[in-house]
């Protein structure tokens, strides 16, 4: 019997080689070590994005969620949903506080959800992985763990968007979160006490569509981490790590940069921090390779 | 009047003993001051030192009391004894505070406070305990003008706090504007729907209350006395006039709407369906939650403009400068009288800034809610077009312009006050009309003898000398100008209020009524008394003349700021005390120095500053003379000594209560008698003016421009007579003036008139 | 002008702020928008807006019907919320333009080529057909959106990231076939077509 | 034992600020009997810390000097300092307030000499200069402070220091025994003038208050003109001393949000109106001032200031609410937004920021005691409060310094309705 259990909600990006596969990998031995155990919600489905508006609408994009959401509540009954991806966490929630706002949406939804057999009460609260680190376990917690301490590594805390906004992590502002600061401190590294980016946008979907414009984006990002010394980029969201890992070599080009610093998510650095090794960690899964998280991971 | 017995006190606390031989100043004040009693104590404030006095003036008979320690703005409470006349030399903030402590100094410092001790013992000497006012007038009985909102909530308020109200209403129906509006803005939470006006309720309560006597079809025709014992002629539109007494006035005269049709660039008066907010009131009331219909045909509205600030926030000639304040609420309420009853109608409110402040944003919200647009724009014209109302403003938003289509357009107009004639406002644009300034300011003297029928009606009629209603303030209300001081008018005893003190809505005029109420009866309480009114409240003193010295010249009724004085049949001055304010400006105007307060005389203030002692030529030892306006200027000093900035040990202050009190014979007097400088520091003067008795300040300058000639007489160099407006935080300033007048002295020397 | 279009002008004549109230997602927050602006210079795409979100909620209460729904300036939304957790009338920005777009997109006369409408269509019908994600398929048909020779060209531009997720196993050479998507897909299609049933008709697209 | 005198015919006032005196001298001028409870040191509020007021740019000090002569002179009012109210009980017309006088260690035998400022070193934040700067714990809360008293500071207690202060006075007026003391006396009505506070800049996040030193509020900005502030009186920024001749005015700081306070705070237009002319006075024009507005509420005659400010060719006004501000690396605050007069986007750099702070009730109404309402900003909301116990000023409304003492002036009337109710029922 695990000490904390949830229901589970991985997201596509998370799948087997998809873009966030490395992510997936951490969080497995990052719960494993604290001893949380993850019920997926069987046949889960997609939770339609902030881009699904387009062609999806209101309705249907609420509908991808409640079915994930009903499923869980019969599936996982009792447990509240975790999600890893910040876009599936806010999808979700989102429908969530829509329809419980809704007397309308809620009889919609539910009309829907007969054609499958299932029924959405909306009981389970819908939480972000690190809500629940910082908030059911706490910095206490996550800190006994901690075998190989992340000495002498600077890292840029990028929290992003959709952690942050509208929702946001209890207690936190959303012009200067904390919280991924606090954990890259928890695990032994140091965080930028300035990093003026921290809550920039990377362009999120648009980084497909509007690719120039997002560079810009991104490269703002990246540029205060490096005016700051940052060893690191670490990243609570696959969207936010997808696009500021993947494109450093077209910002190089375009701009003339030479961009090339690691972006982490926060489960990587927790992995090592416990003593995981590099394939516990998901190192392999990154482009730009984090030598010094690698030679930490190696040490014995 | 009892013998006079001065004893005199000096403190040797806070280094005063250290510093200064008071043994000698001891001798001084039994020698030269001509005090009885003298005594020194360590530590006069505390109980054994106001003990040692009390015994005195038990036991001695001791009668007027010398104080000299700190300065007469501390430990005033505790040297406060009851009819004694006290007199403080300021020893500490005064002297040592703000000279230094160096031996070669110690000469210097010593004459000035023994100077101080002199001086307080003279004033002291010359001083009498007032006896009150002896023309006291105890009606207490209020006059309240105008039966509109204000008004009632002034009666009512008066009523209930035990007073007898005299309520006088021009028109035959009492609630005025107030009683026309359909609906009136919310005042109490959720600030979300138009509320009912309750005028309704409170014309029933007054109808009711045994204690307000009401007076409809009525006007005031005449006004005269003082605080305490007006007398006031009503008369009726049929032509009777009753005469009544009151003690105190309230004036509630309320506003005129601006009249539209100097709009018609608007459409006003060119369209029936143009109408200005008490128009649409008016509509409203008609439809009684019906659908409003427009004037010109009776069909349904469907669509309506209100344009914000309709001939208001303008600089165009004939318009209104200034913002009426209500006008954004206002609009937003008629935008839901249409919302409500129909929520299809189209509303949109056109402003340049939405001015709903404190909970008025709750309101403003609620009209978005319900659907109300509010654009962002100009409108440049109104026109009749085929399919009704165009409305052409600019969008300043989207920076384009456009023209609107309505059935119905309200112009939001402003509030014009009812605040009878400004007297001094008539003078000054006749003064105006002469050439250059200095003929323009005689001009404007001399205008005061004339301007005896002057243009416009009067309110109150009041038979004052300086004018028939209340001076206006700006854009024809008559609110205070004073920010501490909302209420002081310049006629005391008579206090405006509502829409005729500052254009305002409802719940600003209830809560401004009420406020206006309680400073009638504290003026009527006070009269009663022989108090004198803001801003010298309690001054028992008052002002006297000596007749066979009078030679009617009138400067005292005419620069009199609160037109306390009138004149009688033989053109001598009638003093009103209850009037009077207890600046002392008329003391200051008298050429031949007649008019005398008990307790601040030509006398008290002369024998000051004739009582030091001056030094020969050959000592080199100048001084210099200080006049400080209580007020201010002697506070500035008093902190700057606070801060022991320095300034030099060769001046003597006098505190004045305003510099309007200081005759410039005792300037003369001063250069005359040996002062080699003379500084005069009073208040700001000018449109922003900071002396609180209004005047006080510009007429010293005026007073003190002419006194060159005076210094070429004496062959004196200007340089010795300097006027300054210092303010209270000048604390760094006002030494440094004193010793710049020092640095004048060594430069060009001495005074000629020592010798 | 597409027959939605038409119909819809029609119902509501010149109300547009009418017509976005019934039609867009929390449209009926347009109304209480007080012009100060926080949101168009809070946007991280701001200088791309051909009209920010506070203009736009000014042309709707103008009536600029067409300007607003052929405007590009609604599909620059990154969805970021910054808008939203900044506006002092607590109006969820974000949403209404995601709504505006999709009903632009809906009635027909969204802008045809903006590229971001056209990933969003993509994405969505990927995500309909299988019930997830296909990066592989969802970047192919991206980049070959505009054309064969474009899309090779894109491609090109983009293989060293194809090539660096391949690397690291963050991205599916088989995907294309053996990506699989959800078990019960059926289910998934039938509470869809239900969904947009039940959406038509509470917003009068239904024919 | 502080003892005072008061029956049901004494009316009690809470707040010593301008509100508060008004209501106490208007009352006492007519003849009624005060007790005036401020929880300073020192009467005189929030406007004492005001270098000028709108729209006359004349001094607060001017007037309290008026207020105090007054006070000085009347014998019917009792002012007790460093007080507050615990409880009120009872019924209207017959109340019992229970206060709480905390220790000042110095007693009516202080002469405000300063000797025992000069005989101690330590040094505490300074809460009159909204803690800009540092004043000895022996200390006098400023120039024109009342009662003119020196306060020893409660850090001091127990230290050699204090031994030290108590050894410079000559008189005898330093007690370091002095404890809490609670009082209990009668009083027939209360006028409650608590005032407001500057709401919490660091909650606006986007502006960086906590972050950014050249960000301050528009209270701070008052102290820095004052030649006796924080920075005797150099219009200087916080950071690094520059000058600040280039600076913006943010409005509705707080104000008109509902993430923070719902209601308008009225004063903050006029006032950055107002603190446009600081500016300029100090740099005549090299100044340069930029105001961010959603609406510009000058009402009524203070329209004239308005337009007065309008045509100076130094003071910009941008139709805008700043999104966020950023620093450059000088420590420049950069203002990004958007001004919607059609549409222009900008990213202005200055040397300073003024955010015009909000106002909120110093206390939440519904706390008073049962029966005092309060509105959903914490103000007291006069219609639903059923007790004897009045708002004025700040308390009741977000209002200018005029207003405040029209409400206090009319809370005083309502209070003395009620004692001469009182009175007339015992005659």
């Amino acid at each position: 019997m695990a000490r904390k259990e949830y229901s589970f909600y991985p997201g596509c990006s998370s799948e087997r080689k998809a873009s966030a596969s490395n992510y997936m990998v951490s969080v497995e031995s990052m719960c494993k070590t604290l001893d949380v155990k993850l019920n997926e919600i069987p046949d889960w489905n997609c939770c339609g994005a902030s881009i699904g508006y387009a062609e999806g609408g209101e309705l249907p994009r609420h509908i991808m969620n409640a079915r994930n959401i009903a499923i869980s509540e019969k599936e996982n009954p009792g447990q509240d949903i975790v999600a890893t991806c910040a876009a599936c966490w806010l999808g979700t929630k989102e429908t969530q506080e829509r329809i419980t706002h809704s007397g309308e949406l809620l009889a919609d939804v539910n009309e829907i959800l007969k054609e499958a057999g299932l029924k959405y009460e909306g009981k389970q609260p819908v939480r972000h992985m690190v809500e629940v680190l910082i908030e059911d376990l706490g910095y206490d917690e996550l800190a006994k763990p901690v075998k190989k301490p992340l000495e002498g590594i600077k890292i840029a805390g990028y929290v992003g968007c959709q952690t942050n906004r509208p929702f946001g992590v209890l207690g936190e502002s959303f012009e200067n979160p904390k919280y991924l600061d606090k954990l890259t401190e928890t695990m032994g590294a140091t965080a930028l006490d300035k990093y003026e980016e921290k809550v920039t946008c990377c362009g999120g979907a648009l980084a497909f569509s509007e690719p120039d414009k997002s560079y810009v984006q991104i490269k703002k990002i990246i540029e205060s981490a490096y005016d700051h010394g940052a060893d690191m980029i670490v990243t609570p969201c696959p969207v936010c790590q997808m696009n500021v890992e993947v494109y450093q070599g077209q910002i190089n080009k375009k701009f003339g940069t030479k961009f090339n610093i690691p972006v982490m998510y926060y489960s990587q650095l927790m992995t090592v921090a416990y003593g995981g090794s590099a394939k516990e960690a998901g190192l392999d899964g990154n482009i730009i390779r984090a030598t010094k998280l690698e030679e930490i991971a190696a040490k014995k | 009047m009892a013998d006079i017995k001065i004893g005199a006190y000096i403190c040797k606390g806070c280094g005063i003993g250290e510093r200064l031989d008071t043994a000698q100043l001891t001798l001084i004040a039994q020698k030269e001051g001509k005090a009885q009693v003298v005594r020194e104590h360590e530590f006069l404030c505390n109980q054994s030192g106001v003990e040692l006095i009390k015994n005195d003036i038990a036991n001695e008979g001791v009668n007027h009391v010398v104080i000299a320690a700190c300065s007469r703005r501390s430990k005033a409470e505790t040297f406060n004894f009851e009819n004694v006349a006290i007199s403080r030399a300021n020893l500490r903030e005064g002297v040592i505070w703000i000279t230094p402590a160096d031996e070669d100094k110690k000469e210097i410092v010593q004459e000035m406070a023994a100077d101080y001790i002199r001086m307080g013992c003279a004033e002291s000497a010359k001083m009498q305990i007032p006896r009150t006012n002896p023309n006291l007038g105890n009606n207490k009985r209020l006059l309240v003008v105008g039966g509109g909102i204000t008004g009632l909530t002034a009666a009512i308020e008066a009523s209930k706090t035990g007073y007898d109200v005299l309520l006088v209403e021009k028109s035959a129906s009492l609630g005025g504007w107030a009683a026309k509006l359909h609906k009136r803005v919310p005042d109490r939470e959720p600030y979300a729907e138009p509320m009912d006006t309750g005028i309704a309720d409170l014309i029933k309560k007054i109808e009711s209350d045994k204690h307000i006597k009401v007076n409809l079809n009525s006007t005031i025709t005449k006004t005269s006395g003082a605080p305490g014992q007006f007398s006031v002629d009503i008369s009726t539109e049929s032509g009777s006039t009753a005469t009544e007494n009151v003690g105190g006035i309230i004036m509630a005269s309320g506003f005129t709407p601006y009249d539209m049709n100097k709009l018609p660039y608007l459409g006003a008066g060119k369209s029936k369906d143009v109408v200005d907010q008490l128009g649409l009131e008016e509509l409203a009331h008609a439809a009684n939650g019906g659908p409003i219909k427009r004037p010109s045909d009776g069909k349904e509205v469907k669509s309506v403009v209100f344009v914000q600030c309709a001939g208001q926030r303008s600089d165009k000639e004939g318009e209104l400068p200034y913002c009426s304040g209500h006008c954004c609420n206002t609009s937003v309420k008629q935008a839901m009288y249409f919302r409500n009853q129909n929520p299809d109608i189209d509303t949109n409110v056109i402003y340049t800034d939405l001015r709903t402040p404190g909970n008025g944003e709750d309101f403003y919200r609620s009209a978005q809610n319900k659907g109300v647009i509010f654009t962002k724009g100009k409108v440049n014209e109104v026109t009749t077009g085929s399919a009704g109302l165009e409305v052409k403003f600019k969008d300043l938003i989207l920076n384009e312009d456009v023209v609107a289509k309505a059935d119905l357009v309200v112009l939001a107009t402003g509030q014009v006050a009812n605040s009878g004639i400004d007297m001094e406002a008539q003078l000054l644009a006749e003064a105006a009309a002469a050439a250059d300034d200095k003929a323009a300011k005689d001009a404007g003297e001399a205008a005061i003898e004339r301007v005896e029928k002057p243009k416009g009606v009067s309110i109150l009629n009041l038979t004052y000398r300086q004018g028939p209603d209340l001076p206006h303030l700006k854009h024809g209300f008559n609110d205070s100008h004073f920010i501490c001081f909302p209420y002081e008018t310049r006629r005391t005893g008579i206090y405006s209020a509502g829409p005729v003190r500052r254009p305002m809505d409802m719940a600003q005029a209830i809560e401004d009524a009420t406020g206006a109420a309680l400073k009638a009866i504290q003026a009527v309480e006070n009269a009663s008394l022989g108090r004198a009114a803001h801003p010298r409240s309690g001054d028992l003193s008052f002002p006297e003349f000596r007749r066979e010295g009078c030679t009617q010249c009138k400067r005292c009724t005419v620069e009199c700021p609160f037109g306390a004085i009138d004149e009688d049949e033989a053109r001598y001055p009638v003093f009103n005390e209850s009037r009077c304010r207890r600046c002392g400006t008329c003391m200051g105007a008298c050429p031949v120095r007649v008019i005398s307060f008990e307790n601040y005389s030509v006398d008290t203030v002369g024998s000051q500053i004739k009582n030091i002692d001056f030094p020969d030529q050959f000592s080199e030892k100048p001084r210099i003379l200080v006049l400080a306006c209580e007020n201010d200027a002697y506070p500035a000093l008093d902190m700057a000594a606070m801060n022991r900035f320095q300034y030099s040990a060769f001046t003597r202050v006098v505190p004045v209560r305003c510099l309007g009190s200081i005759n410039t014979i005792w300037v003369t007097d001063a250069l005359n008698s040996g002062y080699d400088g003379v500084i005069l520091m009073g208040c700001q003067k000018g449109d922003n003016y900071q002396c609180h008795f209004v005047r006080g300040s510009a007429l010293a300058h005026e007073r003190m421009s002419k006194i060159d000639d005076t210094l070429k007489q004496l062959s004196l160099e200007a340089e010795r007579v300097k006027t300054y407006e210092v303010a209270i935080t000048d604390i760094e300033r006002a030494p440094a003036l004193i010793n710049e007048m020092a640095e004048t002295i060594q430069k060009i020397g001495l005074s000629p008139l020592k010798f | 002008m597409t027959d939605l279009n038409k119909a819809m002008v029609e119902t509501y004549r010149n109300d547009f702020l009418k017509e976005v109230e019934a039609n867009v997602e929390e449209g009926n927050w347009v109304k209480m928008c007080m012009q100060c602006g926080v949101c168009s210079g809070s946007c991280p795409f701001g200088p791309d807006w051909e009209h920010p979100p506070q203009e736009i909620f000014a042309m709707i209460r103008a009536g600029k019907r067409d300007e607003v729904l052929k405007s590009e300036s609604m599909w620059m939304c990154t969805s970021c919320y910054n808008c939203i957790v900044r506006c002092p009338r607590e109006l969820p920005i974000t949403h209404i333009m995601h709504g505006l777009a999709n009903y632009a997109h809906r009635l027909g006369i969204a802008p045809k080529m903006n590229p971001t409408r056209r990933f969003a269509k993509i994405f969505w019908d990927n995500i309909a057909k299988s019930g997830r994600v296909n990066e592989l398929e969802l970047s192919i048909r991206l980049y070959f959106m505009n054309g064969f020779m474009k899309g090779i060209k894109t491609g090109l531009e983009m293989l060293p990231v194809g090539l660096g997720m391949l690397k690291t196993k963050r991205l599916n050479p088989f995907g294309l076939f053996a990506h699989g998507g959800i078990k019960r897909k059926g289910e998934l299609h039938k509470m869809l077509k239900k969904a947009y049933e039940i959406e038509d008709k509470r917003k009068g697209f239904a024919k | 034992m502080t003892d005072v005198v008061a029956t049901n015919e004494t009316i009690l006032v809470v707040g010593g600020g301008i509100s508060g005196m008004t209501a106490a001298l208007e009352a006492a001028e007519c003849g009624k009997d005060v007790v005036l409870v401020e929880k300073n040191p020192s009467l005189g509020g929030r406007v004492n810390q005001l270098y000028k007021y709108f729209p006359k740019l004349c001094h607060p000090t001017c007037g309290m000097e008026i207020n105090l002569r007054r006070l000085r002179a009347n014998k019917r009012i009792r002012v007790l300092t460093l007080s507050e109210v615990k409880t009120i009980t009872g019924k209207p017309g017959d109340y019992t307030a229970t206060i709480t006088i905390s220790p000042r260690y110095v007693n009516e035998n202080c002469t405000a000499c300063g000797e025992c400022e000069k005989a101690v070193s330590t040094e505490i934040t300074n809460p009159y200069n909204y803690g800009m700067d540092k004043t000895k714990a022996a200390y006098l809360p400023f120039a024109m402070a009342y009662p003119p008293r020196y306060v020893i500071d409660p850090s001091l207690i127990g230290t050699p220091e204090a031994e030290k202060a108590k050894a410079a006075c000559k008189y005898d007026a330093i007690d370091l025994g002095m404890k809490e003391e609670t009082i209990n006396f009668k009083v027939g009505a209360v006028v409650w003038a608590t005032g407001w506070k500057p709401y919490d800049a660091a909650k606006i996040q986007p502006y960086g208050y906590d972050r950014y030193p050249n960000v301050i509020t528009s209270v701070e900005f008052e102290r820095l003109m004052d030649p006796f502030g924080p920075t005797g009186g150099k219009l200087v920024r916080p950071s690094d001393g520059k000058e600040a001749k280039n600076v913006a005015f943010i409005q509705c700081a707080g104000s008109r949000d509902r993430n923070h306070l719902k209601h308008c705070s009225r004063i903050c237009c006029m006032a950055s109106l107002k603190q446009s002319t600081y500016v300029r006075e100090k740099y005549a024009d090299d100044a340069n001032v930029s105001i961010y507005y959603i609406d510009i509420r000058a009402i009524d005659r203070f329209e004239d200031f308005y337009k007065k400010i309008q045509a100076d060719p130094k003071v910009k006004f941008i139709k805008s609410k700043v999104a966020n501000i950023t620093v450059d690396k000088e420590g420049n605050p950069i203002l990004h937004g958007v001004d919607t007069e059609g549409y222009h986007r900008y990213d202005n750099s200055h040397d300073l920021v003024v955010l015009a702070i909000g106002m909120e009730p110093s206390v939440d109404a519904s706390r008073i005691m049962p029966g005092v309402k309060a509105d959903a900003s914490g103000f007291i909301d006069i219609h639903a409060t059923t007790e004897a116990v009045f708002g004025a000023g700040c308390a009741s409304n977000a209002l200018d310094v005029n207003r405040s003492v029209q409400s206090a002036t009319a809370g005083a009337l309502r209070a003395i309705q009620v004692i001469n109710r009182v009175s007339r029922a015992e005659a």
